[in-house]
């Protein structure tokens, strides 16, 4: 009727396309100002632009301000526990190579009661992007001393000024074997920051993001440090590397160089005390991955599958 | 004492003629290295094959490498066979095969022998270079039969040596060949099963072997006049022999579990070992992960993402995985959890057996964390239950955890051979749309069942939360919201065990003076006790749950038909006459504590931590002792 | 419902002669930001300085930074305050100051309001620019009168800015002023508070908020009708005020222990925030270790060096330190663990309070392992408890576990100040010989007890381990070695459980138609509301439990003076009317279900998980509904 | 009587002279030809000529066949849990600067289970010496992957040969903050072996060595292939480093300056997967310590600690 063939339309309609909102879920509750809230935007934007389609994509986080994050995207989410986010994230990705999975954790979450599972986590290079929200404080609990804070910081725990330096998570990742993706960058710097998520998304293997991240809550004066003080901060370049437009460049005009496949430099630079280098400090697609051996002998028929078992009962029966 | 064994078992005198038996206790004892245990494997294989009843435990030194002709060092095997199914490793071995005269002193720190048993001891100590062995083997042989055994010097090795130069190494072939012939076996099915064990051996080796194998036969043919025989039962089916163990590993397997998590701990390991080999052709995968954490963690991830994980362990192991289990009880993962018991507190007794994990795998967690705690009581069922832990942990969308220990472990016994079943088989994810508009905890008010969204489900997107939360998986701190979610949980315990049937009395259901009752490994010694009490007249009967939360129903209804209900456990509790004990104070083992609240019966116990499984002799010199005070 | 409340304690008219209460219950919430804790915490600390019972407990947001005028943001704190001493936050609030008209719902929602309540609101939101607010708030204020309450509209931010412009933020001091004048509070005393509440400041600021609380107690005068008077008690004695946790913090350092060892968790947190501030100047040391299993671990370490620690979690926190706490039975390391339980499983409601952890404190670690569990109830108990725990972990050679909650480490109370004794602290360590042939495990046949060697101690040299082990600390897998070494640690609860008198009875020794039986933080509610019940002649007593493991002797005794006894409890509970709940299959709460088993009494319970502390109110509904049946 | 002071003669004797054998309790129970009866003798001899009190000694060890270790020892142990070895240990140094205190810890005990509080251990760097005896397998449990397994491995976890690449503990202990001493060895190698457990225990601070231990139990290829090649092997010589005798210098022939406070060239030797550098690797005595920390203010008098608690009492008092 009316020369409209309603069956072609729809057969020629793309596959849903998929728009912001479909990955949004709910209000944010962090600070105002929070650094979490960047994150979000930029990977909700991802998502997008990636049109990863929300039912395959899956957010597993630990304990913390942070580890919220899950809460607010519109996919599956795994919002376990307290430092264990790892070992969840691989268990899901061994079996399911068709999930997009993410991993958001904390400082004190990676890198404290953590540290074991990341140590491993790194060895597994596991085709997953793993994002830490470093605000060098733990926001959650309300102000407690975390690895990754400056060594004399006032918290709650320690009144009198922290006592220990920090982790430093980018060389500690570096040091790991397999170590297969490692980038920093930072939740004010929002064209960076989506460049480099997305670049981590684009990495087949376990890619590790240490996003410096404000607290206004506890941590302010870490802020302001940050935010104000370009002069300790470098962009990496490199054609292997994150991507700097323009405007980034022109804001933040320290730049650096740096091929990620050498391994020296990026631990030399990771090292560095004074000054931040953002963007990929090391890559090597060509590590290991254990998700690939995870996946090696998928679906099996129950045939096949009952066929192996009385192979090896033979061995058994008297 | 077990009477039965004094009376019909053990004969009298040994004379060429045939004694016949209703079952023996054979024990093949060496250093450690010497092979006694694959002689006593093949041993039981050949009766299992023959249609007797078998059930084979290993003795295991606890080091790794003790000084040889040292009691550490004692390394074997005990092989029970009986012309009915053999459910347990039985009391006081009735024969035993020593390598030296150092080895059976393990044995005898540990009861295992009595008056009568037969020592078949190795000879050539006798005339050894060192006068000190000479001296110390005199020495141990007079105080054996100072002891009563009755001893039978065998020249082993020189025996050997006859057959081959270098032979010595095959002294547990022959040790099998005289085994063969002591008992009647048929000399052709023990030569196959050499042949079969050697197979991935040369000719060379194999054909070694048979010879020790036949040398062994013929010599105890011509010299010993101990010949016995244990009638077989008819065997109808196809049989397995295995250990419980590899009974779980296969239980993996048929319920088509794809991913074992796990982190190595004795006595759990050996059941990933068995899997290791054979997970990958049928579909699966072990992941040896870094530490029990990232072992149940990585579980709880592949079951969440639909492919419903087991993880194994073992009492240190499942501590540290208290937390996790937490979670997964919280927010309803389908998961099965096998702890395979071994001595504690701690550390404790790492190669030995224990049921003292019962109460902390109900309340290990913090908070009201129902879960499902099941006990195989056989070999059989370890292989049995978790392909039904599978099923319940997804119906019920619950971690379920099954409890064995190291009796079941180690224990070998053979039964029929399982027909494989398809619909055992996890089926494929589900991948199909969710229903727009159905919560992911869409409990049901009367059983709190819910059914759950597996990632890959179009609309079935919700963040799973070990926060309190709603039906649609929102955390949420309202007080009624919370109430509602914890009672759900607990919903589902209720609905579970109304499912199950009472538990069937092993005895007389009418009732009777004492009601024995078990869980676990223990059931094999417990029935056989009871039987012999039975017989003796005593009004006795057993129970034995399998299912520890729920608990089967009607217990309190069968409890009341007996006089006295006592639990017999292998864990601690205080005797009641100990220094300082008064029956308000008293600590009870384990089950008797939960049979008591649930019941509020004045129930009993009788329960060691010796580390060893019990033995029906124990178990009835108990009953016998309750009933006539 | 609480009777006594309506009768005697609100008046039914406000007038503004001064009606006498025997208490009150205030709250003042507001958007999270605006200072009503403050303005709380200064009203209570005015109304003990004069000698009145009070009892304090914040209302916090559980989100860190919830939006503004939203239900979520409902911060707070309520004031119970009383001529008598104040045992717990009592039932619904008798006046509430809002600082604006959302935050009540948030209490309405958790049932904190009555008819009759009185709500003073602040009125400026009636005159908002945005007419959504102003159609909100006129809409709330219908609802309020609608449901009962007394409402009086407060032009707060109005009459602040009089003050000072700019002193907007300055309204809770401001409220507090109002609320001296409501409770015809010492003004001159409220004056000095505030100076020291606000004496790390400027001296401007100083200055503006004591002008601010003027300003507030003369428009109350001049304008209000309300005026209450709650007679005070004498006071003979300093007073602290203090929560139960910065009790706990307090305990520590009184019993001179000097190692900390924890990880942040809430709600245990504060009570090292506290700890934090003084511990160093106090000679001891705070350790923030990597994770719960570490911290346990470090003070472990310490303890076995000399040091005995304490280590303080939270439910999460204690299911990870699981394994340590078997180790340390199973060694034998005197230890004190604090457990701050909060709302479960799981990540659970990590702000509020549960009871859900005895069961793991008993049960938790696999194979068996006794250890003392105690409980505080009341802030000062926090205190002392500690310091007793010390004690008892080092003279048995034990952890001790200390349970306190959410509701305790929140709830601030005033107590005479403690006298510090020399004898409470942790003496200096033996570092003299150790007594040569003295085993490091010599255990008493008798009570279990023994004496331990500390690393510096001359031949004192012995290894720790969680292996089964022999007196002298040597690895061993004997049968009756594990049953001996078991036992010993046994023995000790008995020993030590034997040193306890029984429980005293709260109302009446001799017996009655019901006993209510509580454990912790309860007791307050439990207590108020017997003896409500028995002023108006119900024949019901309580019992309170201090200890869990062991338990305080002669319960069975006392409960069989009893028709019924039921526990009150924080935590799980089928009720017997659910869906499928028989009276066999319904699950118990915890300490319900340990009387069970122990005393064979049919213990029933009342308990729900609405983490929120329990109402004298609600309890005594239950006392009067099962006696009126 | 008879002109013999005995007063005088007891005075003089220096305190007791500690011989080998006071060091020493019971038979260890390793396999023939295990690497850790080597340690085992070293450390005996070290205690020996360092004449260390045994009572002021102690042995921290986990769970695994080297975590026996401190019962053949006599002096004071904690045979803990496994994985958990660094946490007791710090806990004991913690307020005990006074007691030497040694940790004894597994491949499996301490990069498996253990490596989180390993992490944070090295970051604490409080004064103990930490041998890692890594026989690149489960040898108590018999027979399982160990992270630091070679690929390929074929182990009772593993039987068609492992799958992921092993951690390389020199390496992940170099890239922790505040590392302060690293040090590789091989039990095979006495002198070596002696040397460098002497340096680790003379360094102030968490002195970290790793020892390639044999295993020839449930190892004997690796054993084989390590005791044989000494052209895979290089001993590292400088002034700072770990001494080499003269006779252990000509077996094992290949030799390298190596300053131990360069940093980055400590990094290359760790991550060479062809060659293993015997000797000190790093060291920085400066880094912060933790222990000194818990030490700083230790045995108040009863009347200071009451002081000071009544005064913080005052905050709280009405
Ligand atoms: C086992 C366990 N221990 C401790 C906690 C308490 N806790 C919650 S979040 C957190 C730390 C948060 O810090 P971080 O990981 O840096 O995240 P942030 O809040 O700063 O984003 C802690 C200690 C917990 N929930 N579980
Ligand atoms: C919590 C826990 N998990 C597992 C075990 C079992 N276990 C004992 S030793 C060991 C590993 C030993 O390997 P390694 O640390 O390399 O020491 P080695 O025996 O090789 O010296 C394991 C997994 C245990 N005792 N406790
Ligand atoms: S506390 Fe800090 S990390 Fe947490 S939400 Fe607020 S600003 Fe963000
Ligand atoms: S198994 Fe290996 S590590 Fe253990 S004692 Fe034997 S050789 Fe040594
Ligand atoms: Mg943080
Ligand atoms: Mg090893």
């Amino acid at each position: 009727m009316f020369g409209l063939n309603l069956d072609a339309c729809i057969i020629d309609l793309p596959e849903k396309y998929y728009t912001l909102h479909d990955y949004e879920k709910g209000v944010a509750r962090w600070c105002p100002g929070c650094g979490d809230h960047a994150v979000l935007s930029a990977v909700q934007r991802l998502c997008k632009e990636e049109q990863l389609p929300p039912e395959k994509t899956m957010f597993v986080s630990g304990i913390g301000c942070s580890s919220r994050f899950p809460h607010y995207m519109n996919t599956y989410g795994f919002h376990g526990l307290h430092g264990r986010a790892f070992p969840v994230a691989c268990g899901i990705k061994f079996r399911r190579p068709d999930l997009n999975v993410f991993v958001v954790t904390g400082d004190g979450d990676c890198c404290s009661i953590g540290a074991g599972h990341w140590i491993h986590a790194i060895r597994y290079n596991m085709n997953m992007t793993v994002l830490l929200f470093d605000n060098q404080i733990y926001g959650m609990t309300k102000k407690q001393t975390s690895p990754t804070s400056p060594m004399g910081t006032m918290s709650n725990t320690h009144p009198h000024g922290s006592v220990l330096p920090p982790i430093n998570p980018l060389l500690t990742t570096l040091g790991v074997s397999n170590v297969s993706f490692v980038a920093q960058t930072a939740d004010w710097i929002p064209s960076h920051l989506y460049a480099t998520i997305r670049k981590a998304y684009e990495h087949p293997g376990f890619s590790f993001v240490k996003i410096s991240m404000r607290c206004p809550k506890f941590m302010p004066a870490a802020v302001d440090a940050k935010v104000s003080d370009k002069e300790h901060v470098c962009l990496l370049t490199h054609e292997n590397g994150v991507p700097v437009d323009d405007a980034t460049g022109r804001v933040f005009s320290n730049h650096l160089e740096h091929d990620p496949t050498d391994m020296n430099q990026a631990r030399q630079l990771a090292a560095n005390e004074e000054i931040s280098y953002l963007g990929l400090l090391y890559q090597n697609k060509a590590a290991l991955r254990y998700d690939l051996y995870g996946a090696h002998n998928l679906n099996y028929t129950p045939e096949q599958k009952i066929a192996a078992i009385n192979q090896e009962l033979e061995r058994f029966t008297v | 004492m077990n009477q039965r064994n004094e009376v019909s078992d053990t004969p009298v005198q040994a004379t060429d003629r045939q004694v016949k038996l209703k079952q023996h206790v054979v024990e093949i004892i060496s250093d450690s290295g010497e092979g006694a245990q694959k002689a006593g494997q093949s041993f039981g294989a050949v009766c299992a094959k023959m249609g007797n009843g078998v059930w084979t435990v290993e003795i295991i030194p606890a080091d790794i490498q003790p000084p040889p002709r040292t009691k550490e060092s004692a390394s074997g095997i005990r092989i029970r066979v009986g012309s009915k199914k053999m459910t347990n490793a039985g009391d006081e071995a009735d024969l035993v095969v020593a390598f030296n005269e150092i080895a059976p002193y393990s044995r005898i720190d540990q009861h295992a022998f009595k008056k009568g048993t037969l020592i078949l001891i190795e000879s050539m100590w006798a005339d050894h270079d060192a006068p000190e062995v000479r001296e110390n083997y005199a020495r141990a042989l007079a105080d054996f039969k100072e002891r009563g055994y009755r001893v039978f010097e065998i020249p082993m090795e020189e025996e050997c040596l006859r057959v081959a130069p270098g032979a010595k190494r095959g002294k547990n072939m022959w040790v099998l060949g005289m085994l063969c012939h002591i008992y009647n076996r048929d000399l052709s099915i023990a030569e196959a099963q050499v042949a079969h064990s050697f197979r991935k051996k040369s000719e060379a080796v194999v054909d070694l072997n048979l010879k020790l194998l036949r040398a062994g036969y013929g010599w105890a043919a011509g010299n010993l006049e101990l010949r016995f025989d244990i009638p077989a039962m008819e065997q109808k089916q196809d049989m397995v022999v295995m250990n419980g163990n590899e009974a779980l590993g296969f239980g993996v397997l048929a319920a088509g579990i794809e991913v074992c998590s796990m982190y190595p701990i004795t006595p759990a390991t050996s059941a990933s070992h068995q899997l290791a080999e054979s997970i990958e052709q049928a579909g699966g995968l072990i992941h040896q992960a870094e530490d029990e954490i990232a072992a149940i963690g990585f579980a709880i991830g592949s079951s969440y993402a639909g492919k419903t994980a087991v993880t194994i362990t073992s009492g240190p192991g499942l501590a540290l995985k208290t937390e996790f289990i937490g979670l997964g009880v919280m927010a309803e993962v389908p998961l099965v959890i096998i702890d395979v018991q071994r001595g504690g507190p701690s550390t404790g007794l790492p190669t030995k057996v224990e049921q003292g994990d019962l109460l902390a795998a109900l309340y290990g967690q913090p908070g009201d964390t129902p879960k499902i705690v099941m006990a195989p009581s056989t070999i059989e069922e370890c292989f049995h239950f978790v392909i039904l832990a599978r099923q319940i942990a997804e119906a019920f969308r619950v971690p379920v955890m099954i409890l064995t220990d190291a009796n079941l472990a180690t224990g070998v016994q053979p039964f029929p051979r399982p027909q494989l079943r398809p619909e055992w088989l996890a089926p494929p994810i589900d991948q199909s749309a969710w229903q727009k508009g159905v919560n992911p905890y869409a409990w049901s008010e009367e059983t709190g069942m819910s059914k759950r969204p597996i990632p890959g489900q179009k609309d079935g997107m919700y963040t799973l939360t070990g926060l309190a939360h709603t039906e649609a998986g929102k955390v949420s701190y309202s007080p009624e919201q919370n109430q509602h979610g914890v009672s759900m949980r607990s919903r589902k315990m209720a609905a579970f065990g109304n499912s199950l049937k009472p538990p069937r009395v092993h005895g007389d259901e009418s009732g009777g003076d004492l009601l024995v009752v078990g869980w676990g490994s223990t059931r094999g010694a417990i029935e056989e006790a009871v039987d012999s009490a039975r017989e003796s007249g005593y009004k006795v009967s057993a129970l034995h749950l399998h299912f520890l939360s729920p608990m089967e129903p009607g217990l309190k209804e069968i409890f009341d038909r007996f006089k006295k209900v006592i639990t017999v456990e292998i864990n601690y509790s205080d005797a009641p006459t100990d220094p300082m004990i008064t029956p308000e104070n008293r600590r009870y083992s384990q089950l008797a504590w939960l049979l008591r609240a649930q019941t509020l019966t004045d129930v009993d116990c009788f329960s060691n931590v010796h580390g060893q499984p019990l033995r029906p002799g124990n178990i009835l010199e108990m009953i016998t002792s309750r009933l006539n005070h």
